[in-house]
């Protein structure tokens, strides 16, 4: 087995609990996103466009700063969402789940929306012409057309917040047990002379699990589609 | 509920030793930048004691009233140069660091506006009459360990890290010591924050404590200097 | 009623019409790109032409000028286009039942369309002309006021395309669901049909009753001179081996199968290549249908054919005859003549059971 | 010569074939299901059947007991597939022109085709049935040495059909290539064919010559009763008044048009409904073709019609009449009857220069 | 104007290049992997497809360490590059390119692959069918049909190659004018007590620039999947 000090493992058990979180949250709301960034045709649409992008675009430990601004818990919005639910982001585990989520969130919608496109709209007319109303037709035809794609944002998405490090150790820090996930840790271990043992042990780990999602997901998504093609 | 402590990321080493040292309760410690932690901090971050490596950014955090005390300096270091291990002494003089540099070496130092052992370095060169020389030649990392990874694998033939870092990595060895009046003091400054908890001032003063002083000097950390 | 009031532009294709469909099946028939699947698409609210007014019964379903235009699952109109568009995630059961409530009526069209093996497979799997069937399944199951249907049998074999007919035939004459009904092919035009609009380039070039269009020398060169007929009508009088004798307004013409219980009002369609003109009664011919009639008019084509009207009773024929034939028996309007159908050139799908 | 052994499976459907076919047009005709774009696919390469032993002239393309299977491009295989297949980022010219080395041909078959104003257009523009005939040149401009056509007609208005009928004849005849044609048309049979293989569950129900399986009383339940004809050869013996008067073996006969020059060797199908048959020479009837001929053989069927079939000197005729004139006529073998022929109904689609 | 000081504009200037160049210069290969990726079905399939995905899953930075113990100077690798073709990466703008380039990578072989799926077989059998060779089918038929796809995988891969960070610095540094990055630049500011001013003044740019290059290439890409859709 690989030898890790507890707190790596806790790091481990926390990236994972965190990726799985942002993943499961935002799924639906990039699902939302690549929706009205394929299909819509609206004003600002260039902006939300824009906005969705800003964390790929940014280095990752600004996107950390402009949360910190705008949701530390001195920031009005921060101040905000505490008093009214209670919900504190800064320095939490609940902020790494928001900074994985943003950070990965242009990856998700991105995949999402190049699978929209390949939808046939043929499908989509025959099924409005079978009666079915757009949010049926979206459920019964276009998702499920797209859920290879939307597998695959969801993986990517998963493994980018296995992976993200600037913009949490930025908005949450560096907290063992509480906000240190994998690649903090990584972070401080490398601080220290002859800490490479365990540092090596970690990429190791979280290379492992993020690699076995994606090989599960290519895996699953590959059966979704063959099932598609009628081949299986 | 552990101690809090926001701690620069140099003082990993020093500071998990002080921690597992002390018998007055549990400390979490988390590390980042101090740039970072100060910033942090400033953002209402939740630590009971803010620890940095460098003054400036304590003077920024106190201007910013997020601190509990007056900060205390418990520890100094000094700055060495540094080459792969087996390197002869170096003269700190123009010619021999070009000679050691030659035709494209790079000299390996934290970030010079970022990372305070790069501050403190320029600054050093600065005042020994080496900055011309070398200007245009520095390899800025992110943090010191990462300047000093440069050098242990031969990136770079020359760094500047502290003193204490510099022992701890068996690839790289000082060259040439920096004496410690070219630049500002280096001095770690610590300080409980206005929110913190009844145990911040105790581990606090345990730092300063003999015990804790003598955890430090084990990990190549100086005395304050007075 | 069915109201079609469209114009379009597509670059250098300009649609015009004007349509008006009772019920029963109105017919679209007209060459490649003439605007048949255009007129359907906007029908069913997929293609929003730049005027359209269309209105099915009570409803409006679209009228620019008012800035109506409803969402094509608003309509209620049942579609089966050019290609299957079968969704590729459904079983075929399930591509049948997308747009039914409930699965009652599933296994009585999975058999009538023989896709009742098939019901597990993935649509990926299936021939072309089994994924036209299930896509006639599917939107017959779904129960639609208006039913387009796009070309619906070009996939399907002459055995299962007469398989099917009866089927339509049926749904035309008891479900009481008007349809829209692209063909390139007569016969279903004349089997199925009630009115019959002829496009040409956009612009509906003749429409009425498919016993007057197709019956009116004038619509020949539309629709082409092979596939000129009349329309008789009558009703059953008896069966006797296997063959049914009718009653026209002429007499009396026999014609294979029994086709419908004595009474029954029947419609004949009668090719105008299948008459022969005779002046005199035939004696021992293969042929049993013998009517006896009056030249109405002559109409001399360009080529080597002419048409020959006959009036049978109240009925009108058809007869197409070459000029030569025309020229050796010398007919002139008002001759007594002969009509002679063979009786087998009535087959199948040329009867059918009458609307009015 | 084309070699076709193939068999596979598919769940419950297993083809299992051996055909052998010669130069001209090998038509594949069969219900929907019964294999035919299924063995299309193998001999283009674009399916692995389990075993294949496919060989055109001297070409091995397949022998999978060998391990040889010649990949798409290597076979010089046209292929119209039963949808259009279009590339969509190519013009309706780029997309013509993507399989043949230089444009030579191009105009004449764009003009051909009538799709020389779509030749700027992108495919998503086009009706239905113009992408069909944009497929079917883009095929024919690649310069096959096999050309598969997976129901290339069946989008194809009548009209049109017709026109591009005469094309795919001459090249048949002039070009020298090969092909395998599936349809469910059997004018199209009979107008193209050279050899026809019937299939019926993905085995050869029949096969031979065109006119042989055609005029096989025996064939006429796998092919439809409404399908039965036979076939005759003559040459051209003079051209009056727009029509073109033939000698067969069993006399004269007159045709629409004038189809090829004096002397030139034709083929005519007669479809068996269209036969007449009469015990004494009928007179005064617009029908001109008159063959005497005598009763082969009668052949009951399960409904109201026979099949009688003719010798009208070394050609036979098929006719259907209902069995009630059978027995009204009495006819017996041997008995010497007439055969009349509605001139027209000889029509243009049934009339073709002969291969042989 | 933004007011920077000159080593901003030569971050700036670096990073238009070094992303540009990156980006093409892994376009191609991203294309290749892609296409085995999707198409191919060979051993060790798993295993490419593991490696491409690495740079998304590790922390930045130990990617960065990676490429610093493959490709150094005393690497073999990189000695052999140093004495075959002269090639320094370690400290060079061009190793800011590799580090650029192997962090956009996943990005772009992504993007591809998923246009690559939603190609119809059927087109690429009629292309056969008419005498192309497997190379001329998808020179003529595949490439243009996924060239959406391929538009939209640079154009993620530059701008997630304008907003690198912790792979550069690990592995070339932050050298002004040689392999100071913008990202390096808004670092190093950040970490200044009052470096605020230049920091917002270099995002704005970064944003400025990898957002339009976004909205252009959507635009391109529309106009190419309209012409595909024969809509133009
Ligand atoms: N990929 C497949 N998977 C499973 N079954 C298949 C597949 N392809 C074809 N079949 C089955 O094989 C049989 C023959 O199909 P094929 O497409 O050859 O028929 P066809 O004769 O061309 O019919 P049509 O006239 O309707 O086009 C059908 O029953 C079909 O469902
Ligand atoms: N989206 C489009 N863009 C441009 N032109 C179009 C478009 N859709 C149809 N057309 C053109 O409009 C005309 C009518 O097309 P339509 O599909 O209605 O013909 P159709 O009568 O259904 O023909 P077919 O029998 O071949 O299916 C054609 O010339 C076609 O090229
Ligand atoms: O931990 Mo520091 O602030 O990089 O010396
Ligand atoms: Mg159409
Ligand atoms: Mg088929």
């Amino acid at each position: 087995m690989i030898n890790l000090p507890p707190e790596g493992w806790d790091a481990l058990w926390l990236s994972l609990r965190v990726a799985g979180l942002s993943t499961l949250l935002s799924l639906p709301v990039a699902l939302g996103v690549a929706v009205l960034l394929a299909r819509g045709r609206f004003w600002g649409r260039g902006i939300l466009n824009g906005l969705v992008h800003l964390p790929l675009v940014l280095p990752p430990v600004v996107t950390g700063y402009l949360l910190l601004i705008a949701l530390g818990r001195t920031a009005p919005i921060g101040v905000f969402l505490e008093e009214t639910f209670g919900l504190v982001l800064a320095f939490r585990w609940t902020g790494a789940v928001l900074a994985a989520a943003v950070m990965s969130f242009p990856l998700t919608v991105r995949a999402i929306w190049l699978a929209l496109e390949a939808v046939e709209p043929g499908l989509e007319e025959a099924a409005a012409t079978l009666g079915a109303s757009p949010a049926r037709v979206f459920a019964t035809v276009t998702l499920p057309l797209i859920a290879p794609g939307v597998l695959a944002g969801a993986v990517i998405g998963f493994a980018k917040a296995m992976g993200e490090f600037g913009a949490t150790i930025t908005f949450v820090s560096n907290i063992p047990g509480e906000t240190q996930t994998v690649p903090s840790a990584i972070y401080s271990f490398l601080q220290v002379p002859g800490g490479e043992a365990t540092v090596w042990g970690l990429v190791a780990l979280a290379v492992g699990v993020a690699l076995g999602a994606l090989l599960l997901a290519e895996l699953l998504s590959r059966r979704v589609a063959a099932r598609i093609a009628g081949r299986a | 509920e552990p101690v809090r402590v926001f701690a620069a990321a140099s003082l990993k080493t020093a500071l998990d030793a002080a921690a597992a040292e002390w018998a007055g309760g549990t400390v979490s410690l988390s590390y980042a930048g101090s740039g970072a932690v100060a910033r942090q901090v400033a953002a209402g971050a939740p630590a009971d004691i803010v620890v940095l490596a460098h003054a400036d950014w304590m003077k920024w955090l106190d201007a910013q009233g997020v601190l509990g005390t007056d900060p205390v300096i418990f520890a100094g270091n000094t700055l060495a140069v540094i080459g792969p291990v087996g390197d002869a002494e170096l003269a700190l003089t123009p010619q021999d660091i070009a000679a050691r540099l030659g035709r494209d070496g790079r000299l390996a130092m934290g970030d010079l506006r970022a990372v305070p052992a790069g501050i403190y370095g320029q600054e050093a060169l600065v005042a020994l009459g080496l900055w011309n020389g070398v200007a245009g030649r520095i390899a800025q990392a992110d943090n010191v360990r990462n300047a000093m990874a440069f050098v242990a694998r031969g990136e770079a033939p020359l760094g500047i890290v502290y003193a204490s870092d510099a022992l701890a990595d068996p690839r790289v060895a000082i060259v040439a010591d920096i004496p410690s009046d070219v630049h500002a003091p280096i001095v770690y400054p610590a300080a409980v924050t206005a929110s913190a908890g009844p145990m911040a001032q105790e581990f606090l003063s345990f730092l300063q404590s003999s015990v804790g002083q003598s955890v430090f000097r084990a990990a190549g950390l100086q005395e304050p200097p007075k | 009623m069915l109201r079609i009031e469209l114009s379009h532009r597509f670059g250098d294709f300009a649609l015009d019409v004007d349509i008006t469909a009772g019920d029963g099946i109105t017919m679209l028939f007209g060459p490649s790109g003439a605007g048949k699947s255009t007129i359907a698409k906007a029908v069913g609210g997929l293609l929003q032409t730049d005027q359209a007014y269309v209105q099915l019964g009570e409803r409006v379903l679209a009228d620019t000028s008012k800035l109506l235009w409803l969402k094509p699952h608003m309509r209620r109109i049942g579609y089966v286009f050019q290609e299957p568009r079968l969704f590729p995630h459904l079983s075929v059961r399930g591509n049948l039942l997308y747009g039914a409530g409930h699965d009652t009526d599933l296994a009585r069209i999975a058999d009538l369309l023989d896709i009742a093996p098939l019901l597990t497979r993935r649509p990926a799997g299936l021939s072309g002309g089994e994924a036209a069937r299930v896509a006639l399944g599917r939107a017959l199951l779904s129960a639609p006021s208006l039913l387009i249907l796009d070309e619906p049998l070009a996939a399907l074999d002459a055995r299962r395309k007469a398989d099917i007919l009866p089927y339509l035939e049926r749904l035309r004459d008891h479900a009481n669901v008007p349809m829209l009904y692209i063909t390139h092919a007569l016969d279903e035009v004349a089997r199925l049909g009630s009115t019959l609009v002829l496009l040409q380039n956009g612009k509906v070039a003749r429409s009425g009753s498919v016993k007057d269009v197709l019956s009116d020398p004038d619509a020949v060169p539309v629709l082409g001179p092979r596939m000129a007929g009349a329309m008789l009508e009558g009703h059953v009088v008896r069966h006797v081996d296997g063959l049914t004798e009718l009653e026209v307004s002429g007499g009396l013409v026999w014609v294979p199968g029994t086709a419908g219980a004595v009474d029954t009002k029947i419609r004949l369609r009668v090719m105008a290549q299948d008459v022969i003109v005779g002046t005199q009664k035939p004696q021992g011919l293969s042929a049993l249908n013998i009517l006896p009639a009056k030249v109405v008019s002559l109409h001399r084509g360009d080529g080597p054919g002419a048409l020959v009207v006959l009036q049978s009773g109240t009925d009108r024929l058809l007869a197409r005859i070459t000029q030569r034939s025309l020229d050796e028996m010398s007919l002139a309007p008002g001759d007594a003549v002969y009509g002679i159908l063979k009786t087998v050139s009535v087959g199948p799908t040329d009867v059918f059971a009458g609307l009015d």
